[in-house]
């Protein structure tokens, strides 16, 4: 789970981070209230969850009334990758002489969290760590013992971070571990920390994703979830509890377990088809499940043909034959060709009560989306 | 001969009183597994699935002399088991449970670096030898006994080739579900090293997917330490790029890495055919033996 | 550094261990108001650093108004050990049907925290320790990692605590394990905790020792320490800063590092005297110091000859000197006779300011002793 | 020969800007030991007692290929100061810092475990090879070189029996402050190892003292595998039982143990004479040599 800008920016300063003063608004007159109230210059910036939110347009500083309305007018409303922009963040501009970044993640490869210092921050760090790794400062943590704080002041040195607020930004660098370890979080980072004219730091942005699976201990952060999709299939998708992502073709995908629908994608492609989504019904999949996947897929204008594609390990194949059948039932017409392969636990039993009236069955995966890809084709035609 | 769990493996369920717990203990009890005990804390006492149940695992290594544990406990909770099996030296532990958080499963592969324990998964189908045991929730009526080993970070997906391998008459010597979780107890090259020490083991059956660095490392291993042949299928090679906000991650694993096509090549380059579908991948292991 | 029993159930009962309801009282009155709000019976506890308080008296029973006054009566003021009594906790007798025992402390020999529980508890659990070792389960804890909650569980079980408090008493464990570190403990005990007939546990007495070289990072509980020693130069030592124990010998004893010191007593006893104190001035110490040991062994009416023994690593022997001419010039007459021997950093410097006219001068610290109990025993014929 | 250090021991001194830290660089420079850095946070560039001071351990061992390095950081911080010492793999920590938390020691040494690097102290005078180096407080005149290794749990009981050694032209290997808190990197054991498999070092002194149970088991350790001969003083025989209020320090440490007695005859039985006074431990090694 990704919080907004603003939300991990109040959590950073509640565990004394500084940050630049700022409001949350939702409409043009809050946003210019808030620049007459913090005092101008003024970054107004989008609360989507969107990488290169600058470049996008989606956060303009404003000098005065004038220019801050044209900002909020912009930016309010605007679809940002995908995103409707319903809420800015109204900050004060911070002068500054230096931008360094600091950052905290999992080292997946080594199985431990790793804390990092750059001091050039303020671009895309991901170009300087593959360009100029060197001046990205890395200090892997041992999650028994957690960051000692020679380790934070060490990163800072390393970096290069000017002298005289290495202090200061070790100080950040031990709160932001802090927070990542105690929030659950998966990454937590500060770009730009900015140095100002006076040694001071300042976090001018912020980022919390926490661990999905972690969240049943932090129900304050669950509170603050929050999705803005433009997508209706997406929206719903989160309703339904899928794990979805809607992708550009025509062949609308269902299965269980994440590796075999990346497979059946990839099978798919590989005969010629187009995936129009992933869909993953998860293990042990009762019928309801069945039958909202199927409202999924259908819902879905691009789809022309759909696979069905089960192997039953805690999934009982004859729980999601009475499924589909009891979902495409309800249908006068089938509105989109549905191609059904059962495997594993009780697949045969599901194959015998599956109604080849509704659907076409196939007992190997490979014949299942041939057909499926050829039905697609069939409708394209 | 097999790896990991053979019919001799003396089993203890952690979490046997759950509905998943006991509906699975049953299920390997039914496939020949020698499940001796259940542990749940409280629950010392009652039976459960025709064993015994302990408060803890140490008590059911004591009375029962269990050497392996299956961990059905709730992820909440589950770190706590993973711990308390770990401490217990047991030499296997299969930890089945979805949805364990990230730092608890650091915490936990911390530890583990320190024991002779193996720990396979989280969030894994588990551990299946045909015939002999099996210590998850593996169908085990698509396995039958042979000479391939299997390694997948997938379940479904395993079950797929395994279908594939078993309709065309090859069996296997052991299965290995390693999970697909950012920390896991047994890597790509961890299993992969217990098959190549096996005799018995003619050819090897891996299937990764995207994400991580765990195939490309495995690539590394198999062209320079092993000689057993290897076939692979990586899953995902039409995934859309996820979405991020955070760059920390990505500086971490660099660029360019964890896609399927960093895999599939890395393998290759370790002379390790990657079907292009399941049944391919059985090809090339048929054509092994 | 020990906390009182008052002191410690508060900050036990904070953390949600369950206590008694209880009352600090310092004046009869105020003990008999406790008892009448509290409702009887209710146990009367002097609240001093003593072990077994209720066989010298510590402890009385009460259940009406009248036991109360008596008990109150007899215990506050009460001399129990060297310690004055000055205040009593007033608190709700439990019924009990079953007495346990929960102790957390270091384990020296394994370098790592232990947790301990035995069913076997409201006794001498030192003696249950040594008669039946197996009556006491103990759970070693890696301090990489804290105690883990199946730990705590597994000693509660392995303890054979009756099934239907084995949670609770776990529970009860975890908290006094989370307590011990971040109070930086040296011991937290609750001996014994009590089972009701309902089911529930109390903790009926409270021990929370804790690190004295930690108190810097625990301003509140250093706040807590007060000492009522009925014994003037113990009290002194503690002003003055010093590590003293009072013995019943008349050879004062005055060193640098408690090594030195044991061993200087020690030779003492060896060519037969008799130590009349451990007094270590520390490293490092300075003239002050040295000016106040001397007073302090000058002030205890049963030395009659003292013997200085210093060995100048970081201290340095010619500002010991100038302490002790500096200390003794004061009088018109030394009151016992001083032996002084110096040793290490300028401890030849020092030989050569010594005031010989104050004090008498060896070489080494075995003639320095022989000296010294010569003295004593010249005195004493 | 000796041990721990010698002449090319290379070291950085944590603390090096303190009033102790400093006066203390300086002492061991004139002994004449191979100091080449200091180590502070925020005072990288500066130099003191002649030599440069870093920000970080690591960078001193970057620069200066420093690999031993003496603590004088202060109570609150000497645990950090520990760990960054042990995580940049010195060969050797010496810990004069008296006052840490006996659980931030517990944690320092659940690291040192780890580690191949030997920690001396906390709360120690330090270590000295007569003529080659000191790293610590000792006063360095007071020792001569010579072929008996020292080891103490006390600082100026320690002077005091190398002082009776000299005096009567006995010289010292290394003597070895080991410090008397109740978690210590390095215990009798230990450094009766290290002299052991010295050539040079034909007997061995050492000062013990009451609590714990460090001698008892060093006795056992004498008994089965030493064959230098070792003899012992133990401080503490006349010192009154300590007042306590908990009982679980007594648990765990049993009765009847750490007492001057309990010692004295664990080391006796293991065949090590144990002397009334520290001229009858000289006297007793001037019988070894």
């Amino acid at each position: 789970m990704r919080l907004h800008e603003y939300q991990a920016k109040g959590i950073f300063a509640d565990a004394g981070i500084p940050t630049p003063d700022s409001r949350l608004a939702t409409s043009v007159d809050e946003v210019v209230d808030a620049g007459a109230a913090l005092g101008y210059p003024v970054a107004v910036k989008a609360q989507v969850h969107v990488g290169g939110r600058g470049k996008a347009g989606g956060i303009e500083i404003a000098t005065d009334d004038d220019e801050l309305r044209e900002a909020a007018d912009a930016i309010l409303g605007m679809d940002l990758k995908g995103y409707h922009v319903d809420r800015v963040l109204v900050e004060s501009a911070v002068d500054f002489v230096n931008e360094l970044y600091l950052g905290v993640t999992m080292d997946r490869g080594e199985g431990e969290p790793v804390a990092m210092v750059s001091s050039e921050g303020g671009v895309d760090i991901e170009s300087v760590a593959e360009e100029t790794p060197e001046a990205i400062a890395r200090e892997g943590v041992d999650p028994a013992f957690g960051m000692h704080p020679y380790q934070a002041r060490k990163a800072v040195y390393e970096a290069g971070v000017p002298r005289d607020v290495s202090r200061a930004v070790a100080s950040v660098l031990e709160t932001l571990y802090d927070l990542w370890e105690s929030k659950d979080a998966s990454e937590a980072e500060i770009n730009p920390l900015m140095v100002t004219d006076g040694g001071d730091v300042v976090a001018a942005d912020a980022v919390l994703n926490v661990d999905d699976d972690a969240l049943f201990r932090h129900p304050d952060l669950a509170d603050m979830e929050e999705e803005s999709y433009t997508d209706d299939l997406e929206r719903k998708a989160g309703e339904y509890g899928f794990d979805y992502v809607r992708l550009s073709g025509n062949v609308g995908i269902i299965g269980n377990g994440a590796g075999l629908v990346m497979a059946t994608l990839d099978l798919v492609d590989h005969y010629g088809g187009d995936p129009a989504n992933f869909l993953d019904i998860g293990g042990g999949a009762k019928a309801e499940r069945v039958t909202n996947a199927l409202d999924m897929v259908f819902s879905d204008p691009n789809v022309d043909s759909v696979v069905f594609n089960i192997f039953g390990g805690i999934t009982r194949g004859d729980e999601v034959a009475r499924g589909i059948n009891d979902a495409l039932s309800q249908f006068d017409e089938i509105p989109k060709p549905v191609v059904v392969r059962l495997a594993g636990t009780n697949a045969s039993e599901g194959m015998e009560i599956l109604d080849t009236s509704l659907v076409q069955v196939e007992e190997t995966l490979e014949d299942a989306v041939q057909r499926a890809v050829a039905n697609a084709e069939e409708v394209q035609s | 001969m097999s790896v990991l769990v053979d019919a001799d493996t003396r089993v203890v369920v952690q979490g046997i009183t759950g509905g998943e717990g006991k509906f699975h203990a049953e299920q390997m009890i039914e496939y020949g597994t020698n499940v001796v005990a259940g542990a749940v804390p409280g629950k010392g006492g009652q039976e459960v699935a025709g064993v015994p149940v302990y408060d803890t695992v140490h008590e059911a290594v004591r009375q029962e002399d269990a050497d392996a544990s299956v961990v059905f406990v709730p992820p909440a909770f589950a770190a706590d088991a993973l711990f308390e099996a770990l401490d217990t030296s047991l030499d296997l532990v299969v930890a089945i449970t979805e949805g364990i958080p990230t730092q608890d499963m650091a915490t936990v592969n911390r530890r583990l670096s320190e024991t002779d324990t193996h720990l396979v998964g989280p969030n894994c189908p588990g551990v299946i030898t045909p015939g002999e045991a099996k210590l998850g929730i593996l169908p085990g009526n698509i396995f039958a006994s042979g000479n391939v080993g299997l390694v997948s970070r997938s379940g479904t997906l395993t079950y797929q080739v395994v279908d594939n391998l078993t309709n065309r008459g090859i069996g296997q010597t052991t299965a290995i579900g390693i999970g697909g979780d950012p920390i896991i107890g047994t890597s790509f090259i961890d299993a992969l090293e217990l098959f190549e020490a096996d005799p018995e083991t003619e050819a090897v059956a891996m299937c990764g997917e995207i994400g991580g660095e765990d195939e490309e490392e495995a690539a590394e291993y198999i062209a320079t330490q092993m000689d057993t042949p290897v076939a692979a299928f990586i899953a995902g090679r039409t995934a859309p790029p996820g979405k991020r906000m955070g760059h920390a991650g990505a500086i971490v694993s660099g660029s360019g890495t964890g896609t399927a096509e960093s895999k599939i090549n890395a393998l290759n380059d370790a002379g390790v055919p990657v079907g292009d579908t399941p049944e391919e991948v059985a090809d090339h292991i048929e054509g092994y033996l």
